[in-house]
């Protein structure tokens, strides 16, 4: 394979054995969702859920140009075929160093990892099940954007995912947010910025509008990598750029200082807590 | 109030006869009075036929009307008073969001509205609309500050989107527009929201995230703008009118998408065409869905707000594979 | 009366009449308390509480100079007998159009309203009248900043005093914060910047540092006027700059916001609320 | 480690001459042996006994010492891990506030710390632990994370104050201060701080609204850096010397005038003398105030804690004035 970056020439095979990172200059390539899981949760430890779920056409969407018309049920049978996913996220929980936690993983190959209503579902019921079994989430984040094609629909996740962790925050539970290259729109602007603890890969394409629409929108040219990791580090939006080949023991000693156990204030005083009556 | 858009054609074309016909005023003939009549009664009939099928797209130009009220119409028409606060207390008053404290209906009401401007000075003013992240953190320190007294907070949606240079980048756009959905979600009081031209993107939904969301007849609310939308999709803006009717952006398709609450109905012609009648109905709208949502008790309130937006959305299974 | 703004000679009986503004430059001159309390309540209605305490000298301050040895208690003695005031804050209760609230005016004149024990306590005992009442407060701020005389005990009347507001506002009761010329350091980093609603008169000087440090900080020189009302409405510190004619009918206006009568849907559920068990 | 400061020039003398003589190593004689002791036995005699009378000017140079360590340092010797969370997700990654989660005696503790910096690079980088207000907005969002989590907080102070340039007048510093007061008498977790060096001012207060406040021996804590307050009050910063005095600002005076909980002791001869034992008595003293404010239930705990601050302060009543 070639770096894109540095544009050197690397071994695939000591490319993979060095997590998809660029030897020469830590280029970050693109992971797949059960990459991204393999190298993250311990080995064994995790179990996808709602894999079956696929798209709906909720507009009964079709794209007419001139010598063409396309409709989103086209497009999602070609997108799965190409890419070997039912959608762009893979849900599920999972340990890492024997800690559980519930995790949602996006993959860009799946129609630029947009959002759609599977996204939301998907990652909204990843939040649920943490809710219910009392553990942490994670979601790595990547995505182009909303997914146009179910219109209202897709803006609507955003606020769903959003209130989904706004109810994980009620319940005391934390919420890690990763992310990867390149999260842009509405992933950014929901779910992907409101980690308890946000992470990012280095150099990570990471923004709102997306370099080209602010190009685009202030007819200027943006010198490479003016909206990445590093970016929203300096400007206070994420709390570490973390290596790829860091990731998991940084989640473990995140998950740690989580632990109820770690809390010795909070388990007592969560007793007494539920011990009185009413609210919360 | 003229007919300038395109699809009006027909309609600017009988005001143009009526209006020639009205400028004889006294010396109008028995017989050109009742042909003004008819012609008047004509354009009516004709008004409502358009008005009835709009498509998106024409939905698009008339929520964008550059006559259309806009939020401070709204206040000035529906508040018995409206005292203005300002400032997100960190960084700059941004006038793109337009809040304050409201004598509404015989009750407080803490409005929180896009702004956006009808001449250009006014434009530059609050940016049309379109909210940098300390406009979203105004609007959410606004709408604390409902919650800390219990006050009914009601939105006015009106942007085109947030604004999308780099500064805003730099200030954490996403971070503002994602706080407000995660702070909204939560918020213990009652909370209305109403589309009153055009939604536009995580910059309307961040004002949008309430018990009920209304729509007035003419507006729009999408994901993203139409020509947005015609440039990822079609790979050129100029599929604008495409997008939009694919996408199913107008208050009427919204409403049958089960994606809005209700819709507000607009005078003949859309609002501009009479902004009092406008507002009156925006304010019985607000106030009856108000009076309902006050009756719940708060912790329902919030779970029936939380199942809202839960529950949007539409997906399928996998042959094989199971609910 | 010669306006320093413009330097017009004001005739003295015109610009009393004029609430102490000037008549060509709309210049705010600084009032007493006493001025300020009869320009903003009801006729007869302030009841002054706290009237006769005084500053005590924690540290036993003595300040030693080559030819001059002044004890604090020396300083406090000049000051009351040079203002007529027992110290730099006026407290107490009143009605503005037969609405009630709380407030603490204070004056420049009394060692340039710097906040010691005093200042500190006797807004803190107005607050909390306010809670026991369950009023609203209005404290209108002037100050050089701390009183230095009284050290670290000065510095922790801005805790006290925040944490009087704090309590204010757990009650559901709101805080109009007025800021007149100067209002600079200590005040201005505690309760004047605390409030639910915050006005400025025009033009008065407003900041943490006040301009005269920033200059020497910096090496600079600041065009007259930089940090002032305007500035900090701008920046978003403050939600409007009322000319000292208006002051009164906003400060009403505001109270009819904030009156329970006015917010139906809180009466009903405070109600709920307190038929609840536990917490708050 | 050397000592340096004006104060301590007797002690100086004697080490060098101690110096002097430890450099022979070997080939000392027995006789200059004897002596050496005597003189090592002389320095610590005369150290304790410089150090038991310090004058708060005295305890200003030491405080400020350029050895003396810093709340990063503390960290390292402190906690078994550390996660340094960054940003206040509006603006910026202040340095001068330095926090995170640490694994602290067999528990998350949230630290908030002023970090300083020792060489010129590091006080640029952590603008010699002066915060702009988004410093002190981070600062206020670990904290209401912490009590999220129901995570204890422990804050270090140590800052000459807040930063006092323009840009910090537009960003809010009177606010971003303010509101750190208000939100920390009501935290609704245990917190406690340690002044570990300089205690300047409003800058420090934001990080110090706590249950307990501790102060290490040879700190201060002021309303006012004493070279500003010779400036107020004698109007010249020449007088820093009888201001630090006259203000009663170091460790012992405070607590002396009960403003502060207790006092961490320092090493012989200030903290940089020995900074693990410095780190060593700081936990020490964290675990045993920590311990005892945990078993406090929490309403009774915010109630304490707002009485600490609201009984600070001396007044009396004017003649024929009743109480
Ligand atoms: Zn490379
Ligand atoms: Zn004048």
């Amino acid at each position: 394979v070639r770096c894109p970056k540095c544009k050197e020439t690397l071994l695939t095979r000591e490319w993979e054995k060095n997590q998809k990172v660029c030897m020469r200059c830590s280029y970050h390539f693109k992971l797949t969702a059960y990459e991204r899981i393999e190298m993250l949760v311990d080995p064994e430890s995790f179990v996808e859920i709602d894999a079956g779920m696929v798209s709906a056409d909720p507009l009964g969407f079709v794209k007419r140009a001139k010598d063409e018309v396309q409709t989103y049920p086209d497009k999602l049978r070609d997108e799965i075929k190409k890419s070997g996913l039912n959608e762009a996220v893979v849900s599920g929980y999972a340990t890492i160093e024997q800690q559980p936690l519930a995790l949602a993983i996006m993959d860009f190959r799946f129609l630029g990892a947009s959002m759609g209503s599977v996204v939301g579902e998907k990652i909204t019921r990843a939040i649920e099940l943490a809710i219910a079994k009392k553990i942490p989430v994670l979601v790595s984040s990547t995505s182009g954007g909303a997914r146009m094609h179910e219109g209202t629909f897709a803006l609507m996740q955003m606020a769903k995912t959003s209130a989904a962790l706004a109810k994980l925050g009620e319940a005391g539970l934390p919420y890690f947010s990763l992310l990867t290259d390149p999260t842009t729109g509405g992933v950014t602007a929901s779910f992907a910025m409101l980690g308890d603890v946000t992470l990012a890969e280095p150099g990570a394409l990471i923004g709102f509008a997306g370099p080209r629409v602010i190009e685009d929108f202030m007819h200027i040219k943006l010198p490479e990598g003016t909206v990445n990791s590093e970016f929203v580090l300096r400007h206070g939006m994420i709390d570490a750029v973390v290596h790829r080949n860091q990731l998991r023991t940084t989640l473990a000693r995140l998950l740690r200082f989580y632990t109820p156990a770690a809390c010795t204030w909070t388990r007592r005083s969560a007793v007494a807590a539920s011990s009185q009556a009413g609210e919360k | 109030m003229a007919y300038d858009l395109e699809f009006e054609k027909p309609l600017a074309d009988l005001e143009k006869k009526i209006v020639a016909l009205q400028k004889k005023g006294d010396r109008l003939k028995a017989e050109e009075h009742r042909q003004l009549q008819d012609m008047e009664r004509e354009l009516r009939r004709r008004t409502e036929e358009i008005y009835r099928d709009l498509t998106s797209w024409q939905t698009v130009q008339v929520a964008r009307h550059k006559e259309r009220p806009h939020s401070i119409d709204y206040l000035r028409l529906m508040c018995d008073d409206f005292f203005e606060l300002c400032g997100d207390r960190a960084f700059n008053d941004d006038h793109a969001i337009l809040g304050g404290l409201a004598q509404f209906h015989g009750e407080t009401v803490m409005f929180v509205c896009h702004q956006k401007g009808r001449t250009m000075k006014e434009k530059q003013y609050y940016n049309n609309g379109m909210p940098h992240p300390e406009g979203f953190r105004k609007a959410q320190r606004l709408m604390k500050q409902a919650e800390k007294f219990g006050i009914p907070l009601v939105t006015l949606i009106d942007t085109q989107g947030a604004f999308p240079a780099l500064e805003d980048e730099e200030r954490g756009q996403a971070e503002a527009i994602a706080s407000n959905l995660y702070v909204m979600s939560r918020l213990r009081i009652p909370s209305l929201s109403v589309v009153i031209g055009e939604g536009g993107s995580g910059g309307a939904l961040a004002l949008g995230v309430t018990d009920r969301v209304l729509i007035n007849e003419f507006s729009i609310y999408t994901v993203t703008s139409p020509e947005s939308a015609a440039s990822i999709l079609w790979r050129s803006n100029s599929f604008a009118q495409q997008a939009a009717d694919a996408l199913r952006i107008s208050g009427r398709e919204l409403k049958k998408l089960g994606l809005v609450d209700d819709i507000v109905s607009e005078p003949l012609g859309g609002a501009h065409h009479n902004p009092p009648q406008a507002a009156e109905n925006v304010k019985a709208a607000i106030c009856k869905q108000l009076a309902e949502i006050k009756q719940i008790p708060l912790d329902e309130l919030l779970e029936i707000r939380y199942q809202k937006y839960r529950s949007i959305g539409h997906f399928a299974w996998a042959e094989g594979s199971e609910a």
